[in-house]
Formats: structure tokens, C-alpha cells, sequence
């Protein structure tokens, strides 16, 4: 779950990691009225889930009422790259004196959190990766160890950072390691950690990731999940339970086992043809399963035909096959079904079928030949 | 010869009461696997058609020998589980569980990297060495006894992969899921290692899929350290960056993870990387054919 | 430092560990509204840190008011054992249905904390230990993964616990955990861990040692100490920095090196003497060190002779010398002082001593002869 | 030979700017000892008589190539040096502060003995190989080479034998301060089991005293794996229980960490356990003169 930059500082500000002042805004006048409490000159930022936002015009500064004002109508409800501006976070202006970049990142070849840091901070840190890969620089933490001074301390002195604030520098560290364990995030950035002309030093903006798994133990982060900038059909997935991923083909998938299904996706491309979904209707999927599932398939409204990649190990074909018979009996679908069905009771599978005579249903014998016919018939 | 499960796994299952966990625990029982304990608190004495259940690990490792772990509890006390197995003195658990807190496996990977256990997944389907044991949720009637190791990140693509090789005429040493999982106990490496170890197996298999550089890795240690032929597949080519396919660990970061780099990887160190499931199955009868 | 029941209580309740509620009074009159206040019956208990009160008469059950003042009037000002009592813990009296043991202990061999349960609890533990030790149970907790759950499940099932209780059990042994390594505890102890007729889990007692090299990072703990139980003579030790210990005996002894003192305590008590106390002037001992340690040593009214025994490595003997000749020029003690000197300078050091031919003090060669020296002008 | 610090030690000292760290750097520098960088963080880029400073132990060791490190920081920051160290690759850290909060001492060890490297003390004197090099506070001046392996919880004590044994004609391969804390990165074992190993050692005087179980330990380790002769003390006999002797791990708990019970141990495996420091000394000369 990715959180937006002021739902990240709130939890920045639990841990002690210091940030600017600030209030979050759904409305213009809501947007004012933080701007008057905090006081001149705040920023203005929208609040979605995507870089960018400053060249988009998504961050603004305002000097006084008229500029709030001005600044919120213009960005509340604008679209960037694709998100609709729902909120913003009004903030009160920082002066800028150095911009660092910071970060752990959980790194899985390793197995360890990583901490990172940079004294080239409030750009593109992938540009800055390969136009200076020493300005960055990395160092591991032992999880079962911990996050200690030195690491601070050694991050700070190599990334060649200012001398006065080289130890609350590796302090911030530190308290970002505790938002990555404490909270369960798989990612913890700040760009630009600013030094301010009163060389403070300050979370200018906050990119947190918090691991989906872990939410059980998090309600605070789990309220904040808002679909608003979901895709129609993911949520209508997510309700229902199913591990659906939206795409922008024609080709609606759906397979069990997650590997399976990639490999499903693969093979249609290599077929010429270009995925609508991704669908894992999982292990042992029961008929109601399948039958919800075609139902999140096909209210894409671009999907014009439809792959069923089915080997049966827990999952029964049978079973399956009964899904996808219901779902025909209570939603009609209008678009064509491929269907290949291999493994525990495949032959049952194959014969309910082939019984219930379903229009438009293709049974294909293997997952190439299912994958050719469902391209052929999406054109 | 297999590895990690053979006739001598005595094996304890945690979560042996639940529904799920009393449904594989029969079937793997019913397979052949000597399956001497479960592990329930608070139901200990019980017992699930004849398999004692113990309130802990210890007392089931001291009362009947186990030596293989396999959990079957929820994510939220899975960790716990293996860490309580690990600290019984198991050898090697296996985790089904899906869904475990990342920073729950960290922590366990490790600890258990400094000493005493091995883990296989979590989120994985377990481990068959066909003909000998069966642990874990593998469907057991596709495969049959031979030289191919199977180690795959999948459960459902293995089965599709096997299935075409035993249609060929092949069996398998055993089939090993390390689980899809962004922080696996056991990686491609190690039970590649053990496979190449293996007097029985002649031809490994790898099943990767998009996410972290597990591949890669296996790539470089291929390339160093393994005589016997590999066959790679690589799922997840068409996947968009920063959407999580089904597995939590299938995710492409940015420029980080994606199938073609890992093909690519593997490619480059000699590995014939099939283009789809069957197009692998066919290489692999193909060298195996050629050996025999 | 070790606590006072009630100050080991006050931890428990920071870190969740459930206490029966309780006030604390150094007056007859705080300890009778402190009663008011919670309501009969209430148990007022002696706070000394010593063990046996009970027995001692010092931990009374009050029913009402009059009561009440009764005990507290008793309680506040006995004598347990050598310890005044100026302190009481009022506290809502318990139903007890059972009585069990709780302990995190710093195991120095395993080098890892250990947590004990027993089911035999409200006893001395170490009578149980001996007659029935499998009613002790002991697990180790590797102090970087930390307490697990499954930590406290498996003593709770090994120790044969009720049912009922196995779980809050197990979860206030992680809770103790907690204290022993947030609070720098180098013991916690709970004895009896009360189950309530309503079966609920009570630390009833509380014995908590914290570590004195981590006090600096303990505020509100290193305030708590209270010197009014010290012996005279280490207080003033402390207040000098000085390594001391008060023994029985009547022979001052003061050395440099811990483990060279406890060896000439040992070679004094072996010549037939009994040593007065343990001071360690430690490495580099200037001469105001040496000066300040002298006035802590005949300050025991039971010293009749003082041994000096220095093996100069980076002390220098001149300085011990000089310390020395200094005392006698303030304080003029009137016991006889023994001085071994050797190592560094040891031949300065001597050469100054017998310039300053300071009234009774003798020198000798080794330290085995300034040991039977000592002895014989203590007598 | 010696033990832990020879000609090769290539020492890096933390606090090396600290009055006593600069003090007894140069000391061990005029001893012979390789002092080839010092840690003071903000103060890289100084030197100290010549010694090069480094803000990190990293740097240190990459300009310098420090095999060992010195720890002279006050307790509160000793911990942190300490794993700082270690995580720069450091092979031997020798901490000399004393005051370590016991639960720092606990992380530490715990982590040092999953790998990489190995700790002496705290609260130690540090190491002296005589004519080779001089690691810590020891005042070398009393030593000579030798073949007797000298390792003791205690400084001053460990002078005192040491020096009596210089007068009776005997030096020493190398004297190991372990330290008098309640978890010492290093016990008696780790360093018998050198000096048993190394060719010039000939006897080893352990110095012992009250306070924990290792002195029990060791009597168990010289039992079934020490060829040499080993001589040993204890100090804390009239010791009150319930009372820290000046070292924190010098504490009789109960009936736990008698002086008694340990030279009782150490004489039911055959150790020879002097009454006084000057015993030690005449039985170590004793068993010498007979190997002469």
C-alpha cells in the first residue's frame, strides 16, 4: 500500500522524524483556512499517488489569502498524469538552504533493510544513480540488530554531507529505520531531506510503502486505504477477494496459480494478442469463485474475449467447469470463452462442458493452442 | 536418492487440526510420508486420525523424532511457528502459509541463517520427492520417479512443466516450490546445490518469474558451480512495473526484476530458458534424451 | 541498584505487566487515606529490600480504617532484619487461587536472558528447585530475535499451568521481558504471579534489579535511589567515586585493581585477620584519590590497622606515596598503616615514605608479608 | 610465537584524540606496536603524534589496512564502536572502557558470535605478546618473552604473577586480560584454546575470581581438550555474597560464583589451584624448571 506524501509525514511525525507544519484539505476552504492557521507563506501540494507533481503544477506557494485561494481552486480536481486531485496538503514554506536525499529500502537480495543516503537529494535519484552512482551512498542493516549510530554516522561522512549536520543526519536515519519496522514498510524515502537556512533538518516529502500483509497489525494505516483512485474493476476484484490486476488489453485471463497465469499472459503476447487482466482464481477455487470472477472479467468493458488456463492439482476441473456454467446461467456473457482444462479431473471438466453445450465456449487441449484461438478470436 | 524429503522425514505439521491442515496432512499420510505429530496448543493429547497432537514442538520432537516441520497456520502466527520449530531443533520446515508479514520474514530468515534449520517458502507448495514423501499441497499423481530436479517460485506452473515431462517419459528426483515469497527461506542457489549433489538427478529445471534477482544469482552460481544441464522458464514477461502478480515477491521495481533481464542473465551464463512451459518441458526430453 | 517492591511496580505498569492497584506512604497518615482511597481490604506492606517481611510481621491484611492506621503504625518504623522500614505500599487486597512463579534472569553462562515459570509460586524458589526441579521451568531467549510468543506458550505447557491461563500467562512473561530489556534489568522477578478467584493474572510482587552502568539512561530510575538504607562509609565512598565495600572485619584494606584487592582481603583473612572493607583506588591513582580513600577507611570506626597494597603498573608508587604522606598531614589517622609497594616507581615510593617517616607505617617487601603484618597490629 | 597481537597486528584505536587514548596509543607505539590509524568521528583528517585519524572505521581500514581494533570510548559510546568495528571487517576488537551497560555487552555478543569477529574484554587491560606488541594498558615493562600463556579476568593481578614469574626467570608467549565484565566477548576457554595451540606456550596460569560460571567451564575445557599444564588462581574467597567487588562480573549471586566452588572445580580436573598470587608464581616455576 502506497501512502500519499501527507499520510506518510503523519507517520514520520509519530517516529520523531521531523516535518513541516501542515494540514491536509479536501476543499478550497478548507485549503484556506489551514493556509491562515499555519500562516504565510505555505505551500500548497496535491495529495496523489504519482512523481511529477511540481511540473505537473500540482505544487504551489502562496504568499497570502488570494494566492491560497487561488493555488487551491487550480489544483483541487486537476489531473495529473492520469490521477484526479481529490486533496492537497497545505504546508508551511520551508527555506531551502541544501536538499539531501534518504531511504531504506528493503532489500531482498540481500535480505536486509538498506539504508541510503545522498547529498544530491530534491531531483530524479535514478539520474543521479548513473550520472554519480558515488554520490549515493548504501549501507545494510542486520534486521535482528538493528539500526545503529555508525550506520548513521558512516552514511553521513561518506555521502560527504555538511559537517554541522552530519549527526542529525544519521539521527533522521534512524528514526526512518524505525518507521520501516515499526510500521512494516517495504520502502521509506525522503527527497529532498531539506537543510534549511537555520540548518534544521526536516522531511520535506515522504514516499512510504507499507507491506499489504502486515495491515492486520496496522488499523490506523489500513483506514487510510482509499480506492478513490482505484480502477473500477480492481475494486470490484478486491470486494470479492479474487487477485486481479487491471491491464489494457482485449484479453480477458483468468488461471490458477499466480505463476501460471503470468505464464498465461506471456503466452498470448507471444501470440500477438495483449492482456486485459491478470485473475489468479488461486488453489482449490470453488465454483462460485469462478463464477465472481468472470463477472469482474468481463465488466471490462474492452475485453472481447476471454482465456481460461486451468491445470488442476487442489483445484478441481470439474469444479471449474461448474463455475464457468453458473456464470453463463446468471450473466450471459457476449463475448467468446476459451477454455483449456488440464490435470485433476479434466475429463468431468471437459464432459460438463461439452453438456452443457455453452454459446460460444472454445475447449482447447493445450495452453499454446488455447492461447493462439482466444487471440484469434479477441480481433 | 532425493533430496531434503525422502523415507526418512518424520513429519510434524503445525496447524494439523485446521481444516486445510488435516485435509494435507492425511493426503501427504496417505502418500507414504511418515507423518508422527502435529502441533495445536492447547490440543495437545488430541489426535487426528491417529496422528498425536501436541500443545508444542518440543514435546512432539521429543516424543516422536520428528525432524521435518511443515506449517500450516495462519500468516499472523506463522513466524512464530517456524521459530518455535527452529528452536525444537527441526532441521527443515517447510512453510505453506501465505501471506506473512515481510518484516516477519526477515526477521526469520535471519535468524535461522546463523545456524540450525532450513526453511523452504513460505508460500510455497511444499516438496515431493516422488515414490518417497510428499509434503506439503503437490498434486502427487502427475509425477513419478526420475532424474529431473524441478525448483520453481510456482506452484501450478511446476505442475504444468512436470506433467509435460512425465508425458515425455520423465520423472522427476524431486520437485522442490521455494515459494513466491519477497524474503524466501531457501533461494534457487541453494536448492540448486543440493540437486547438483544429487547422484540421482541429471537435468534441473528452474522456474523463476518476475521480482528481486534470485535468477540472476542462480545464474552467476550455474555458471561457477553446477555441471549438470539447467532448463529455465521465466514467467511474467508481459507484466506491468510496480503491480504485485499474485505472489507477493512477483513485482518489477522501476527497472529492477523483469523477466527479460533474468532470461537474459541466465542466457548469458549457457542456460537454455524455455520460451513457454511446454516449449521447456520439450528441451528438457530433448537433453535428457540425449543422455540416456 | 535493586527496587523497592512498589518502585518494581510502577515499571511493571509502564510496560503493561497488570499490578493490583496500590499508593505509596511514609506516613501513618498517607498510608490511611491511601486506604480510603482504594477501598478494604487493603494489604499494607513494608518496603525494605530484604526478603522474609512476611514472616516478619511487616505485610498486613487491614479491613477497615482503624485497622488500617493500626498497621501502618505498626509497620512504619520496625525494624526487618537490620532494614527500617520508612516506606509502606498500600495496596487493594488479592483473592488468591493460585500462586505461581515468574523470572527473566540475566544468565551470565549462556550469555542470553533466561525466563523461568513455575507453578509453584508464593514459596522461597529455591526450596522448590531442590525438591521438585522439573517444577521449574527454564527457556533462553536469544536477546537479538528477542521474546516470542511460542517463548512463553511452551513454558506455560511445561509447567503444567491451568488451562485457563495459559495464554495471559505466556503474555505476561513477554511483558516482563519487555521491563528486563527496556529498563536494563538484570533481574525481574514476580513471586507470586497471582490467578484471582476471578482468574485473572496479577504480578503480586515485584523484584527488579537494573543494571548501574545503565542508569545514565534511565532518568527516571537513577532518581529513585534512596541512600538512607547505605552503610555510612559507602555513601561516602560514592560521593568520592571510589570503588568500596564495607565488610565486618577490622582491617582496612585498599589496593589498586578489583581483582588484587579481593586478593588481599583473601591473604589477610588467610594471615588470621578480618578485612573491614573492599576499596579499589583503580588504574592511574592520583595522590587526592589516594588521600580521599584514606578518610573513607579509618572513617569505620572498627578499622585498627590499614594495609596498602599497590602493585604500580600504571600507577605510579611515587603518587601512592604522596597520597598517603597527604592524609597524614590532614587527618593524622591514629591506627597503624602496613604499605606494600611495587612496580612502577616503586622505589621513588618508598624513598619518599621513609623521608617522611610518618608515625606507624610500616613498609613491606611482598604482599603476603604486609598481610600477616597488618594482622598483627590489628590485634 | 603469540597469541591475538604479533609483529602483524596493525592497530586502529577508537578515542584515539581522547587523553587516554592518545596516552596509551603512543605507549603502545613506543612498545612496537603497529598503531597504524585512530577512530574520532568529525576528526578525520587529523593525526595524532602521527597517527592518522578517520571519521569512520571504514576508512580507516581501507586507507590503512587495520587488522585490529582498540576501543578506549567512554561506555555509553563503546557498544556502537564496537559493532562498528566489526561491520568495517575488523578481525580482532580489544575493548578496554569499562562501564558497558550489560545489556550492550549482551547485543554485542550475541551478534559477534554469529561471525566475523572476535572480542576481548570489555573492562580487560588488553593483550600484551612480549617483544611483539602491546595492545592496551599493560605495563609491558614487567614482561619478557617466554612460554607462559598468562590469561586472567583481573589487571593488576595478572601483573602481580606475571612479574614474580619474571623474577623466578620465566617470560610469557602473550597475557590476556579477559576482562571483569558479566559477558565478556572472549571467556578463558576461547583463549586456552589458543594457547594450547600455539607452539611457544608451554603452561597457562588462568586468573580467576569470583562471579559467574566460566572459571567451571574452563575446568571442563582443560579436561578433555588442554595437553599443556595449567595453573591456576582465584580471588574473591572472603567476598560477601550479594556484592559487586569492583569488577561488574565479580559478584557472588546466592550460592552462585563462589570462590570456593570454582578452585574446587579447577582441582577435580587436576588443575593445580595456588592459595596466594605468589603460590601461583612457585607452582608455575615448579612445573617450568621440571620441563627445562
Amino acid at each position: 500500500m502506497d501512502l500519499l506524501e501527507y499520510q506518510g509525514k503523519q507517520l514520520f511525525s509519530k517516529h520523531g522524524v521531523p516535518v513541516p507544519d501542515g494540514r491536509h484539505a479536501a476543499t478550497v476552504s478548507e485549503a484556506v483556512e489551514a493556509a491562515e492557521e499555519l500562516g504565510y507563506p505555505v505551500v500548497i501540494k496535491a495529495q496523489v499517488q504519482i512523481g511529477g507533481r511540481g511540473k505537473a503544477g500540482g505544487i504551489k506557494l502562496a504568499s497570502d489569502r488570494a494566492e491560497a485561494e487561488q493555488h487551491a481552486q487550480a489544483i483541487l480536481g486537476m489531473d495529473i498524469r492520469g490521477f484526479t486531485v481529490h486533496e492537497v496538503w497545505v504546508e508551511k514554506a520551508s527555506e531551502i538552504d541544501e536538499e539531501y536525499y534518504a531511504a531504506i529500502v528493503f532489500d531482498r537480495s540481500a535480505k536486509q533493510p538498506m539504508a541510503m543516503l545522498s547529498r544530491m537529494g530534491g531531483m530524479d535519484v535514478e539520474a543521479v544513480a548513473e550520472t554519480d552512482p558515488e554520490a549515493m551512498r548504501m549501507l545494510h542493516v542486520d534486521p535482528l540488530l538493528g539500526f545503529q549510530e555508525f550506520h548513521g554516522r558512516r552514511l553521513a561522512f561518506e555521502a560527504g554531507i555538511a559537517a554541522d549536520v552530519i549527526r542529525p543526519v544519521g539521527a533522521m536515519l534512524g528514526q526512518l529505520y524505525d518507521v520501516f519496522v515499526a510500521e512494516d514498510a517495504t520502502l521509506v524515502e525522503v527527497n529532498p531531506l531539506l537543510i534549511t537556512n537555520a540548518r534544521e533538518v526536516v522531511a520535506l516529502d515522504a514516499k512510504v510503502t507499507i507491506d499489504d500483509n502486515a495491515l492486520y497489525r496496522h488499523a490506523d494505516v489500513a483506514a487510510l486505504r482509499d480506492a478513490s483512485g482505484e480502477d473500477p474493476q480492481e475494486r470490484m476484484a478486491k470486494e470479492r477477494g479474487l487477485t486481479y490486476v487491471k491491464l489494457d488489453g482485449n484479453v480477458g485471463i483468468l488461471g490458477n496459480g499466480a505463476g501460471l497465469v503470468m505464464s498465461t499472459l506471456d503466452v498470448v503476447a507471444q501470440a500477438g494478442g495483449r492482456p486485459a487482466n491478470f485473475l489468479d482464481a488461486g488453489g482449490g477455487s470453488k465454483a462460485e469463485a469462478i463464477t465472481s470472477a468472470v463477472e469482474v472479467i468481463i465488466s471490462d468493458e474492452k475485453v472481447s474475449a476471454v482465456l481460461f488456463n486451468i491445470f488442476g492439482g487442489i483445484t478441481r476441473c470439474d469444479e471449474v467447469a461448474r463455475g464457468l456454467i453458473e456464470a453463463f446461467r446468471s450473466i450471459e456473457p457476449d463475448v467468446p470463452f476459451v477454455v483449456r482444462l488440464d490435470g485433476t479431473n479434466d475429463v468431468e471438466g471437459r464432459a460438463l462442458l461439452a453438456e452443457a453445450n455453452l454459446p460460444n465456449v472454445h475447449t482447447e487441449a493445450t495452453m499454446l493452442g488455447a492461447a493462439e484461438k482466444v487471440v484469434e478470436l479477441a480481433r | 536418492m532425493a533430496i531434503l524429503v525422502d523415507t526418512d522425514t518424520r513429519l510434524v505439521v503445525s496447524g494439523v487440526t485446521g481444516r486445510e491442515g488435516t485435509f494435507h496432512s492425511l493426503r501427504n499420510r496417505d502418500y507414504g510420508t511418515q507423518v508422527v505429530a502435529g502441533v495445536t496448543p492447547a490440543k495437545g493429547g488430541q489426535d487426528v486420525d491417529g496422528i498425536p497432537v501436541f500443545d508444542t514442538f518440543q514435546a512432539a520432537v521429543s516424543e516422536t523424532g520428528a525432524n521435518t516441520a511443515m506449517i500450516f497456520v495462519p500468516p499472523r502466527f506463522a513466524a512464530d511457528s517456524i521459530l518455535e520449530a527452529e528452536n525444537a531443533g527441526i532441521a527443515l520446515i517447510i512453510a505453506i502459509t501465505e501471506g506473512i508479514p515481510a518484516h516477519d520474514e526477515l526477521r526469520v530468515y535471519n535468524h535461522l541463517k546463523r545456524g540450525g534449520s532450513r526453511l523452504i517458502g513460505p508460500n510455497c507448495p511444499g516438496i515431493l520427492s516422488p515414490g518417497k514423501a510428499n509434503v506439503g499441497i503437490i498434486p502427487a499423481q502427475f509425477f513419478k520417479e526420475g532424474n529431473v530436479g524441478l525448483v520453481s517460485r510456482s506452484g501450478t506452473l511446476t505442475y504444468q512443466i512436470g506433467n509435460e515431462l512425465a508425458q515425455g517419459g520423465f520423472g522427476n528426483s524431486s520437485i522442490v516450490g521455494i515459494g513466491g515469497d519477497p524474503v524466501p527461506g531457501s533461494s534457487f542457489i541453494d536448492v540448486i546445490e543440493l540437486f547438483e549433489a544429487d547422484p540421482e538427478t541429471e537435468l534441473i529445471v528452474m522456474c523463476g518469474e518476475i521480482g528481486g534477482s534470485a535468477e540472476e544469482e542462480a545464474a552467476e552460481f550455474i555458471a561457477t558451480s553446477v555441471s549438470k544441464p539447467v532448463v529455465a522458464y521465466i514467467a511474467g514477461f508481459t507484466a506491468p512495473p510496480g503491480k504485485t502478480m499474485g505472489h507477493a515477491g512477483a513485482i518489477v521495481s522501476g527497472t529492477q526484476g523483469t523477466a527479460a533481464a533474468k532470461a537474459e542473465a541466465l542466457e548469458a551464463k549457457g542456460v537454455r530458458v524455455g520460451r513457454n512451459p511446454t516449449q521447456v518441458a520439450e528441451i528438457a526430453v530433448e537433453i535428457l534424451g540425449a543422455r540416456v
